[in-house]
């Protein structure tokens, strides 16, 4: 199990900040994971259609889409961050 | 001496400079970035990815302290609605060396923007946007690692 | 907008960050110069050459402001006896851009050192000597020269 | 008349801080007022006896010890200074 975390238009996208996935063994690198989770309604689908406009962190650490999975128990999902 | 929080209460920019003067040493930087009121923005809201913010704002600080002689650094960033004219982020950092103290100050300010999990919104009245990033912003960023 | 001060009284950095707000834009650095209490001393006393003092602040505030897209600058510089741990003098910037804020802030600190009479005594409880000038002070002004 | 003001350590020595000075003829340049008031007494002698220590202002412009002073009516002379 996966926890998965959503924040700003990702998260109104999705319509949920967080949810506990167990995605299909096929899903091995964050871009599977976010192909993945594009096909699972419509909400995600709006989320997820175009990776470009992801960034991902994996156990709260920044990482790119193509990394594996590995070991990470959190994975957040989220667009370029604007602070500061 | 690093200190770091992440706040819903507005920024105390006197405190935090009497906190910074505490280290004894001859000069304190800062960078408080405000809310503009800009394209008739009312209200401007902090969203934060709680935890990884104050883990990665305390790596920025102490990053800054491994590469300029500090004797404190202080990042407080806001989160949640704040008003036009409201401080969001303040950086101080103190030093014997003012030019330590300004380049440090410019460095987390530069790295706060790519490298910490904040997502900005502003609100006209009834209607939201979410803020975009900027590629000014990643080149500022990224002037840090060519040095 | 420029604001200069040569006062006896203490720096107040809230009021002037406030100050330094009101012009709406989107970032404002500063800088504090503060009393150090190294080699016993305990109180630090400014002497200036009035009438030239405001002069000189606010010329080097109207350079700064030439050189960089700024919507505001500020120098307070106090005079006549200070304790350890009390500010000297605050330079603070406001800009639409954070890297026009900074380096401001930086050029006039650097030029203050060197373009503005005034002179530093440290007492040591009742013995005192006269501050002496710095190279390093020299060459932090020069390098806005050759840039 | 030329009003002179001091210093700092300048003043300290001279024992005033402003006084007015009609210097005689041969006192063209800023380096040559100093030279001469060195001869006025011995705060003076103390106070400029080193015109490598001094820096000066003509009518409130520095200015190096060797520029004429002209017609300024106010000449500084001083330590350099330790401000900021």
């Amino acid at each position: 199990m996966l926890t998965i975390l959503y924040f700003a238009w990702v998260r109104e996208a999705v319509g949920k900040a967080q949810e506990e996935i167990a995605p299909p063994p096929s899903v091995t690198t964050v871009a599977e994971l976010v192909g993945w989770l594009a096909t699972q309604g419509e909400g995600y689908a709006e989320a997820f259609a175009d990776p470009g406009r992801l960034r991902a962190a994996l156990d709260q650490e920044f990482v790119s889409l193509d990394v594996p999975l590995g070991s990470a128990r959190e994975v957040a999902l989220f667009p370029p961050v604007t602070g500061g | 001496m690093i200190r770091v929080s992440v706040q819903e209460a507005p920024l105390d920019i006197a405190a935090e400079h009497r906190a910074l003067a505490q280290s004894g040493v001859g000069g304190i930087a800062s960078f408080t970035g405000l809310v503009r009121g800009d394209d008739g923005v009312t209200t401007l809201e902090l969203e934060q990815y709680p935890g990884m913010t104050g883990r990665m704002l305390t790596r920025l600080a102490e990053q800054a302290a491994e590469r300029w002689s500090l004797a404190a650094a202080t990042i407080v960033h806001r989160v949640g609605p704040m008003a036009v004219g409201d401080g969001i982020v303040f950086v101080g950092t103190a030093s014997a060396h003012r030019a330590d103290a300004l380049e440090a100050c410019a460095y987390l300010i530069d790295r706060l923007k790519t490298d910490a999990p904040f997502w900005k919104r502003e609100w006209q009245g009834g209607e939201s946007r979410w803020v975009e990033a900027r590629a000014c912003d990643d080149s500022a960023a990224e002037r840090w690692d060519t040095k």
